[in-house]
């Protein structure tokens, strides 16, 4: 099991090396099969330590911790170069690495052509191994390590193409913010080590019981700050609507499936330390609530095809750490898990319809697409129900769960959230439909005309890339493209039957091997709770067919709140006036009004004194014989007036 | 000891070479601040004298007269200077001999 | 012998090709070969040294015995792996000016070994005045380099630089007579300890100036950006790190009392250097004057580290002088091949450096996400255990050192983007060469370096003290993280 | 009573001396013309060798006008009248403040020296008595080849020397533009 | 008849030989200047001079080897001990390496006179170095100041040179009649001459005794060209031909440091408390003085006239510390001082030479890479004078300030310190203006490449190898000052 596991973590590494070595003598087809298959081989891999792990019987047999060397250590603290493989971290393996390698797989067909392919493919293994660490890391320091490199990774590939200023931008923010993360978290394992001494799983959650409140909160602080900045929860979301300018696979598989779900996942697999601190549990649901909402109202006035999903994606794993705050990780995790797969195959289908129109992903210059690609249309439909909730699909059965945990939570705050919850279904549903017909349906517009018969006319001229997709296949989409697409399809309508609210519940046992549910609902309000969310997620989805479908409803008319949606809250300017500007200001004027006069200005000064110094000795040098006589009776009567004092 | 005492004597030499010193630190002749610097030295010279018949030893006075040939010698290179300068053409005055300074 | 061996070699190449008129080829040739040798030198040692030991590879003779003065080199595990960054980082220059083709040839290469042989002498030294010596002879060796072979305010740069360090030495060694006086010894191993605040100040100014320590770092800027650029990279990555083993080698041991009592005060220097030259970094207009306030911003992370009174503090030290020795010397010389092709390092006149450059932009990635000291990365560890060390001193500092850590991703990136990315309009046009496999042979073996210790830094952490305690050079190495320093909140 | 005669006459003519020799002193210091300094000093020097008899020097007294007076003079006079009118030379020069701080220092240098000589020299008026070949030519040579003999051999070469070096700095330097002429 | 009546002393012609080996070299030059022709006769003369040198130095190590007590000779006239010897012996070496310099000298008249003097002034050093009383001490100072006087003003159709000697002479005399003064006072206070005699008189406060120190100390301090006694320095040190400025700059500093220390420690024992404190403040304000203002200097000898006066300072710390680790000091730090100081006289010279004109930072400009030799051994004195590494400087600052500690004065250990620090900026500028000034105007070399000089050249490698050699063989050079200092009462 280990050793797949060591397998499932070094075969992407090795393939990102193999391709950054290789260089120029890799033909830029075979770094994209290289990539492909070292994914594959990790999700092999993963497959292989699953099975070996379902075949053994109990619990704490499922969980392993390998550690061949020492990583880091100093006086009694010691950090092994460790993976843990448990219950919980499989379930990562297996969607990273599968997820992965099937977005990898559809990124040979969509990088066709592309001017750096060799190093979009090294950066995609890369993050592969560098999630895989994440979430296989058998500490504290390592899962660190994983969570840098990913942000790394992210960095790298959202500013692919570094000719586009915003895409340089974008890269720059994803990181800072990611970087504000770690260091939140780092703070945290400071205060950690300094009350424990290790920064081990198992030692420190033995621990976590016996520390102080005020401890174990600010340990949790810092761990939920991580995670709210790799997830792109309030108040650190504002980067991940920005990396829609990388590649669309990369939103799929960093941006959707993957890395910002690890939040979730840091919760979960800190469980112990969170569960000890209760006011940052609350925290962390409300924060995914609020996320849930917020960002789904900008949802609803985005134009660009990618960021309305990206704001679906804040706003679903905004659903899972609220999940995750109320202590229902296996719901947290199923809604991960199936989220990865409806929101990839959702991107990919974008990636598609992107790909399709040359580069082109406003929405308004889209229409009537379901006519020109038809399958297309069916697998983003499938993603669509998925996300709104729509049984038998995957998302209903995950989503629902965690909305039932909100009501079983109880009080007036799980009312709250409840609240929220249901009316984030409501905008889930207004939102995705929005897309779903602006896209498919209405008058094609010019461009989708153009690109209809797909065989003419020069693609040059895309904003997601210079250079373009000048020769890409006819039809929807090429086969490597093609297949993962259909196979996330599958998944996403029958993912959801890991588990049956109330019936079926093996994935909720699988997961409660590593962490047990501190809230489960009862079966009765599971079922109410599936048919209002139903309810009001097809709500929704009749607004948004009344609006652009049939126009029956005009588009709700509130300038002030349109303004506030399309300007995202003013997030961003808030940063800008209160952290970026104020900090540049201070740089500015610290180099200006102390470094230059007073640091290094000092040293002038303290010369230039030397220098008058000198000067008026040798103006007292004058050349005059008398003045040196002179100078030598006085010392004289000095010396000779002091000697006879003190004698 | 007939006549004055000693002290009178010491009187004699003290003002002598604060006599001298002002010479040197005063005038600007070369020669004239020699000559100035003899009357340093002939104080000094006084001094010896004095002490040694004051001690009774000879030593003040062998060394005063160690005195008197240093003191020719001095002058002897100092006139030889002054001639040299001189010869260059040059004023014999020391304040204008400042060209080396700072 | 083998200590002896590391000191005396890179000397003795350093005599042969002043006295030798070698043409240009040859000279360099030799240059590159006495580095060579002495990397190789080095790695035997590294193999034979037994890390759970004391002072290893030791020799000792008497210089002057009347004062209580001898030449006594070894090494223990930290300053071995000090001395193994001088050499490697010193190689990689050397190289470097062979690529760059510097004038004078024989003497430009003979200072650089003459530096490379006193920094690695400075680290061997078990005796306060040879480290003095050794200390002191950095500095001839840089002044010219740096006066010489600089930018064009050079001469400027090279005398504030070397007036104002020797200042500081200059204090020290006034400490160190008034030490080793009334010791009645300078050895350093044999030495006592001493309660005098005065002397102590010496040591600690003249470390603080070389590290350098803020607000004592107004040669920095000047020195970094107008030396060329392997000295810069000798000079901020391995000169610089004298300090620390100053401070680790003479002020920890030998004034356990001083050190107690300004602790606070070195500390609060040390975070307020640390945001200071983030903050800094942060505004200037070229890659050399990022590098030049990160590096302060870093060495002031590592003083931090080595007054956390922890062996997480100290161990941490040690590592992040290695990574952020190699790491600053990478950037050094990467700055110095992105200067000479484009002209210039003004972030004003770069960008774009990217499009058809991908060997370029990878080893700048590579090197960048090193300074910024990515999670995972070696940096990333020393700069993690350091900030852990001093944690139960005060949150205060580490969250200081946590707001460098988004500081550096915010310097880092603007360094990056704007060579490799932002094209400005007013950019020279240059050939779209890329790193050739020589430029690439300077900088990989720094770049691997790092990445070998990325993936096991406890090579270096864990292999820097002896645990065993009567070999250990001080006391609470042994004692471990928590059982020091009574754990209590700033502002508290 | 003979002896307070002798007394009496020895203050007198040690007065007279005394004053004559500050006297000349000053001269040679305050006159302006070099040639009348350098006779003022003959008269100091003089003076000076009467001071010395009364000090039972005979032989330095009588050393001084030979030497001194005689044999230095003689080279100064010699240098004056060569240099002729061009000896003559401003009496004192420079700001007046040098010139205020120069006395003073000058002066205070007097004070201080007579305050050394004289402050507690009641010890002084004391004076060992002497036989009456102290001073004489004898005591004094034998006193230079025994203990002085040292001495004596290097004031010679002191004079050796200084004669050289007259000699190097009164030749005719053999610039070429004097052979020219 | 009288000769038979005074018993004749008993002469030590082995401790006189070093100061009569001289005399003779001196004596044959000067005879050499008449009878030998003229186009030898520079070659003769340097060669005896050279030999006398040898010989003398040859000699005074004799002395040192025989001497491990000290004795004192003819009715404490003169002192035969390792002290003297040792001092002897460094003259020796620096006449050696100044006869060298002069060699090149293109020099056409006085040459055999040159050589004389050069010799005679050596030999009344080491005379005074061994003087044993007031007298001798007198009578030495005034012969070798005479022939000192002589050489500066050697130029006599260089208008700088004949300033430069009138300045020696009167203020030299000026300070020799102080002291001159100061030692009748002495002498009046014990009614002894030696040394020895006078520090064994019990007189406490009298103020003729103190008042005599101070103006002993004057007159010597006014040798050791120490502040505020020093401003002649650096105008002779200008004017005079640079051979006989290298010569002074190194000789006469170590024959006065050494007497002053002799005097002070033998005959004024008990008022350590008064001139220890004296020197002390002496050596700040050489210190102060002769770093500050050779800041602002443009003309090299002027520089190294100052950096010469900041050396006193340096070494009159050694003195103030009144003790025989202060002595050690003392003598070790002349050791690299004076090789450094002849040494770089001597570039100074060569480039003087090679240019026709006064030697300024500016006209240095590019020497370092034209004159690679040259440069770099410049590089080596500045270094050796600013107390750096792998020279004697350093070491020699060393014992300075741990003399000075151990004294307990830490705070004049810290104002040599600083002291140090501000020299750096001058001496490094020397370097600066070898070295990095490309670009500028060159000043013209007159004649293209310079006239071969072997002799001059081999003086600058001597002068870098006790440089350099005196730091890393500083234990055997440190046991020769301990054994020498072991002859001082201390």
């Amino acid at each position: 099991m280990i050793a797949a596991a060591w397998l499932c973590l070094l075969a992407p590494l090795a393939g990102a090396l193999a391709i950054t070595f290789g260089g120029q003598r890799l033909s830029r087809r075979a770094a994209g099969w290289l990539s492909t298959a070292s994914v594959f081989v990790a999700f092999g891999g993963a497959v292989v330590a699953f099975f070996a792990m379902v075949g053994r019987d109990t619990a704490a047999q499922r969980s392993e911790l390998s550690t061949p060397f020492t990583w880091l250590s100093a006086g009694t603290f010691h950090v092994g170069m460790s993976i843990l493989v448990d219950p919980v971290s499989i379930v990562m393996m297996l969607v990273v690495s599968g997820v992965g390698g099937l977005i990898v797989l559809y990124s040979i067909g969509y990088m066709e052509g592309e001017d750096e392919e060799r190093r979009y493919f090294a950066y995609m293994a890369f993050f592969v191994f560098a999630m895989l660490l994440l979430v296989e890391g058998g500490n504290l320091l390592l899962l660190l390590a994983g969570w840098g490199l990913v942000g790394l990774a992210s960095y790298l590939l959202i500013g692919f193409y570094h000719q586009r200023p915003e895409a340089v931008a974008a890269a720059k923010k994803a990181f800072i913010m990611n970087a504000i993360g770690d260091a939140t978290m780092a703070l945290g394992f400071f205060l950690l080590i300094a009350k424990t001494g290790t920064l081990s799983y198992g030692a420190s959650f033995a621990a976590a019981p016996h520390l102080s409140s005020t401890t174990v909160n600010l340990v949790a602080l810092g761990l939920l700050g991580g995670a709210v900045a790799k997830s792109a929860q309030l108040p650190l979301q504002t980067w991940l609507p920005d990396a829609m300018e990388g590649p669309t696979p990369v939103s799929a598989l960093i941006h959707a499936a993957t890395m910002v779900t690890a939040g979730v996942y840091l919760i979960v697999r800190t469980h112990p330390i969170f569960e000890q601190a209760h006011h940052v549990e609350d925290l962390a649901a409300g924060l995914g609530a609020a996320t849930l909402v917020i960002a789904g109202l900008i949802a609803l006035v985005q134009n660009d095809i990618k960021r309305v999903i990206a704001y679906s994606t804040m706003s679903q794993i905004g659903y899972m750490f609220l999940g995750a705050g109320l202590g229902a990780y296996a719901n947290a995790m199923f809604h991960l898990v199936t989220h990865a797969f409806f929101k990839a195959l959702l991107f990919l289908a974008a990636g598609v319809i992107i790909h399709h129109l040359a580069g082109e992903q406003d929405i308004r210059q889209m229409g009537g697409l379901k006519k020109f690609m038809p399958k297309t249309w069916l697998v983003f439909l499938v993603g669509s129900l998925s996300l709104v909730g729509v049984p038998p699909f995957s998302g209903f059965w995950s989503k629902d769960a965690i909305v039932a945990t909100a009501l079983a939570r109880g009080g007036i705050y799980g009312w709250i959230l409840f609240v929220a919850a249901l009316f984030g279904a409501l905008l889930t549903g207004i939102y995705t439909f929005r897309l779903f017909f602006r896209v498919f349906y209405g008058e094609p517009s010019a461009l989708v005309l153009e690109h209809a018969g797909a065989a003419h006319g020069d693609h040059g001229h895309g904003t997601e890339s210079a250079t373009g997709h000048s020769e890409h296949a006819h039809g929807e989409a090429p086969q490597t493209m093609a297949l993962p697409v259909a196979i996330l399809a599958v998944l996403s309508t029958v993912g959801g039957l890991l588990q049956v609210a109330g019936a079926w519940h093996p994935f909720g046992r699988w997961i409660a091997q590593t962490g047990a549910p501190l809230v489960e609902p009862t079966t009765s309000q599971d079922w109410i709770v599936s048919v209002i969310t139903v309810a009001i997620g097809l709500t929704g989805s009749w607004v948004a067919w009344a609006i652009y479908r049939t126009g029956r409803l005009a588009v709700p008319s509130a300038p002030g709140l349109q303004r506030l949606f399309e300007h995202k809250f003013y997030f961003d300017e808030l940063y800008d006036a209160v952290v970026s500007r104020p900090a540049q200001l201070v740089a500015s004027r610290l180099r200006t009004d102390f470094e230059g006069p007073y640091v290094e200005g000092s040293l002038v000064e303290i010369g230039h004194a030397g220098g008058d110094a000198g000067g008026l000795v040798a103006r007292l040098q004058t050349g005059r014989l008398r003045v040196y006589a002179f100078a030598i009776a006085a010392s004289l009567v000095v010396l000779g007036i002091v000697f006879l004092a003190v004698r | 000891m007939m006549g004055p005492s000693v002290p009178w004597y010491l009187f004699v030499a003290g003002a002598l070479f604060g006599i001298g010193t002002l010479g040197v630190l005063l005038r600007r002749s070369p020669l004239i601040v020699l000559l100035s610097l003899e009357i340093m030295l002939n104080g000094s010279n006084l001094a010896l004298v004095t002490f040694s018949r004051h001690f009774g030893t000879v030593d003040g006075q062998v060394f005063a007269i160690a005195v008197m040939a240093v003191a020719a010698s001095e002058v002897c290179v100092g006139l030889g200077l002054i001639v040299a300068v001189a010869r260059k053409k040059l004023a014999l005055d020391v304040d204008l001999f400042s060209e080396l300074r700072g | 012998m083998l200590t002896t061996a590391l000191i005396v070699v890179p000397f003795a190449a350093a005599l042969f090709l002043w006295l030798f008129p070698l043409p240009r080829e040859y000279a360099s040739a030799f240059a590159i070969l006495a580095s060579l040798v002495e990397v190789g030198l080095w790695i035997g040692g590294a193999i034979r040294f037994d890390f759970s030991g004391g002072l290893q590879f030791s020799a000792r003779h008497n210089w002057f015995s009347d004062l209580g003065v001898s030449y006594h080199v070894g090494f223990y595990g930290f300053s071995l792996w000090l001395a193994g960054l001088t050499v490697v980082v010193c190689a990689c220059s050397i190289g470097y000016g062979v690529w760059a083709g510097r004038e004078h040839p024989r003497a430009y290469f003979g200072l650089m070994l003459f530096l490379t042989g006193s920094v690695v002498g400075v680290f061997a030294s078990q005796d306060l005045l040879l480290f003095y010596a050794f200390f002191e002879a950095m500095l001839i060796p840089l002044y010219v380099l740096v006066g010489v072979w600089g930018g064009p305010n050079r001469v400027r740069a090279t005398v504030m630089f070397v007036i104002y360090t020797m200042v500081g030495s200059l204090l020290m060694l006034a400490s160190i007579v008034a030490f080793g006086i009334s010791q009645h010894t300078f050895s350093l191993v044999d030495s006592g300890t001493s309660g005098n605040n005065w002397i102590f100040l010496g040591f600690a100014l003249a470390f603080a100036v070389k590290a350098p320590l803020f607000p004592f770092h107004g040669w920095i800027r000047q020195a970094y950006t107008e030396a060329s650029p392997e000295v810069a990279a000798v000079l901020s990555g391995v000169v610089s790190k004298a300090a620390v083993f100053g401070f680790i080698m003479i002020v920890l041991p030998h004034f356990p009392g001083p050190v107690h009592d300004f602790r606070t005060t070195i500390l609060v220097l040390a975070a307020i250097g640390l945001a200071y030259g983030s903050v800094l970094a942060f505004r200037q207009p070229d890659i050399r004057g990022v590098i030049a306030y990160s590096s302060l911003g870093q060495m002031s992370l590592i003083i931090l580290g080595v007054f956390a009174s922890s062996s997480l503090g100290i161990d941490g030290a040690v590592l992040q002088s290695v990574t952020h020795g190699l790491v600053s010397a990478a950037m050094f010389l990467l700055a110095g091949m992105v200067e000479r092709q484009w002209g210039t390092g003004e972030f004003a006149r770069l960008g774009g450096a990217a499009k058809g450059r991908p060997v370029l932009t990878t080893m700048l990635l590579v090197a960048g996400m090193f300074t910024l000291a990515v999670p995972g990365s070696a940096n990333f560890a020393g700069e993690f255990l350091i900030l852990a060390g001093v944690f139960p001193l005060g949150w205060g500092y580490a969250a200081v050192g946590a707001v460098a850590m988004v500081l550096a991703a915010m310097y880092t990136l603007r360094v990056l983007s704007a060579v490799l990315h932002d094209r400005k309009s007013d950019a020279p046009d240059v050939s779209s060469a890329d790193l050739r496999f020589g430029q690439l042979a300077l900088v990989v073996p720094l770049v691997a370096c790092l990445l070998a210790l990325s993936v096991w830094p406890n090579a270096v952490s864990g292999h820097s003290f002896s645990r065993t305690p009567n070999l250990a050079i001080f006391q609470y190495v042994h004692a471990g993280p928590f059982q020091t320093g009574q754990v209590h909140m700033a502002g508290k | 009573m003979i002896a307070s005669v002798g007394n009496v006459l020895v203050w007198m003519v040690w007065l007279g001396a005394a004053a004559a020799c500050l006297g000349s002193g000053i001269a040679v210091v305050t006159l302006t013309n070099p040639f009348y300094s350098a006779l003022g000093l003959i008269g100091n020097l003089a003076s000076l060798a009467v001071l010395y008899l009364l000090a039972s020097a005979e032989f330095v007294a009588a050393a001084q006008v030979l030497v001194y007076a005689g044999a230095v003079m003689v080279m100064f006079l010699f240098v004056i009248a060569y240099l002729g009118g061009r000896a003559d030379a401003p009496w004192a020069g420079g700001s007046t403040l040098f010139r205020v701080a120069a006395v003073v220092a000058g002066g205070a240098l007097l004070v201080e020296t007579l305050v050394a000589l004289l402050w507690k020299s009641s010890r002084l008026s004391h004076s060992a008595s002497v036989g009456p070949s102290f001073g004489s030519p004898a005591e004094i040579g034998r006193s230079f080849l025994t203990d002085h003999l040292l001495a004596f051999e290097v004031t010679s070469i002191v004079l050796l020397v200084a004669a050289i070096g007259g000699v190097v700095l009164g030749i005719n330097p053999s610039s070429d533009e004097e052979r020219a002429t | 008849m009288i000769g038979a009546s005074i018993p004749t002393p008993h002469v030590d012609w082995l401790a006189l030989a070093p100061s009569l080996a001289l005399l003779a070299a001196s004596g044959i030059a000067l005879l050499g200047a008449v009878l030998v022709p003229a186009w030898i006769r520079h070659a003769f003369a340097a060669t005896v001079t050279g030999a006398g040198f040898v010989t003398a130095g040859v000699f005074a190590a004799v002395v040192d080897h025989r001497t491990p007590n000290a004795i004192t000779l003819l009715t404490d006239s003169m002192s035969r001990d390792r002290w003297a010897a040792l001092a002897q012996i460094m003259i020796a070496a620096v006449g050696v390496i100044a006869v060298l310099v002069a060699w090149g000298e293109k020099r056409r008249d006085h040459v055999g006179e040159y050589y004389a003097l050069l010799a005679a002034a050596a030999g009344g050093m080491m005379f005074f170095v061994q003087a044993g009383n007031l007298m001798t001490l007198f009578l030495g100072l005034e012969w070798f100041s005479i022939a000192l006087y002589v050489l500066t003003a050697l130029d006599t159709n260089r208008k700088a040179s004949l300033e430069a000697g009138l300045k020696y002479l009167i203020v030299g005399s000026f300070g020799s009649a102080i002291l001159l003064f100061g030692s009748a006072l002495t002498y009046g206070a014990t009614g002894q001459l030696g040394f020895v005699a006078i520090g064994q008189t019990s007189h406490a406060h009298d103020p003729l005794y103190v008042v005599g120190l101070a103006m002993v100390l004057v007159g010597l301090a006014f040798k050791v060209s120490a502040a505020p006694f020093h401003m002649w320095t650096p105008d002779v040190y200008q004017g005079a031909p640079t051979p006989v400025t290298a010569f002074m700059s190194a000789a006469t500093k170590i024959a006065a440091m050494v007497v002053t220390l002799r005097v002070l420690t033998t005959a004024f024992p008990e008022q350590h408390r008064l001139w220890t404190v004296a020197i002390a403040a002496i050596a700040i304000a050489s210190l102060v003085v002769g770093n500050f203002a050779a800041l602002v200097q443009k003309n090299v000898k002027r520089i190294l006239a100052y950096s010469s006066v900041s050396h006193a300072g340096f070494m009159l710390i050694a003195i103030a510390a009144n003790s025989a680790l202060g002595a050690r000091a003392l003598l070790y730090y002349l050791i690299p001082y004076s090789a450094s100081a002849i040494g770089a006289f001597a570039v100074v010279a060569a480039r003087e030479r090679e240019l026709v004109a006064d030697v300024t930072l500016d006209s240095l400009d590019g020497m370092g890479w034209e004159r690679p030799f040259h440069g770099a051994a410049m590089w080596v004195f500045m270094l050796g004078a600013a107390g750096f590494p792998l020279t004697g400087g350093m070491l020699g600052k060393l014992y300075v300030f741990s003399a000075a500690y151990q004294r307990g004065w830490w705070w004049l250990v810290v104002i040599g310190v600083l002291a140090t620090a501000v020299s750096l900026y001058y001496y490094l500028g020397i370097v600066v203006a070898m070295y990095m000034r490309p670009g500028r105007l060159r000043v013209a070399v007159a004649g293209g490449s310079p006239p071969s000089d072997p002799a001059l050249s081999l003086a600058i490698g001597l002068a870098v190898a006790v440089t350099v050699g005196s730091f890393f063989f500083v234990s055997p050079l440190i046991a020769l000052a301990r054994h020498a200092a072991s002859a001082l009462p201390l």
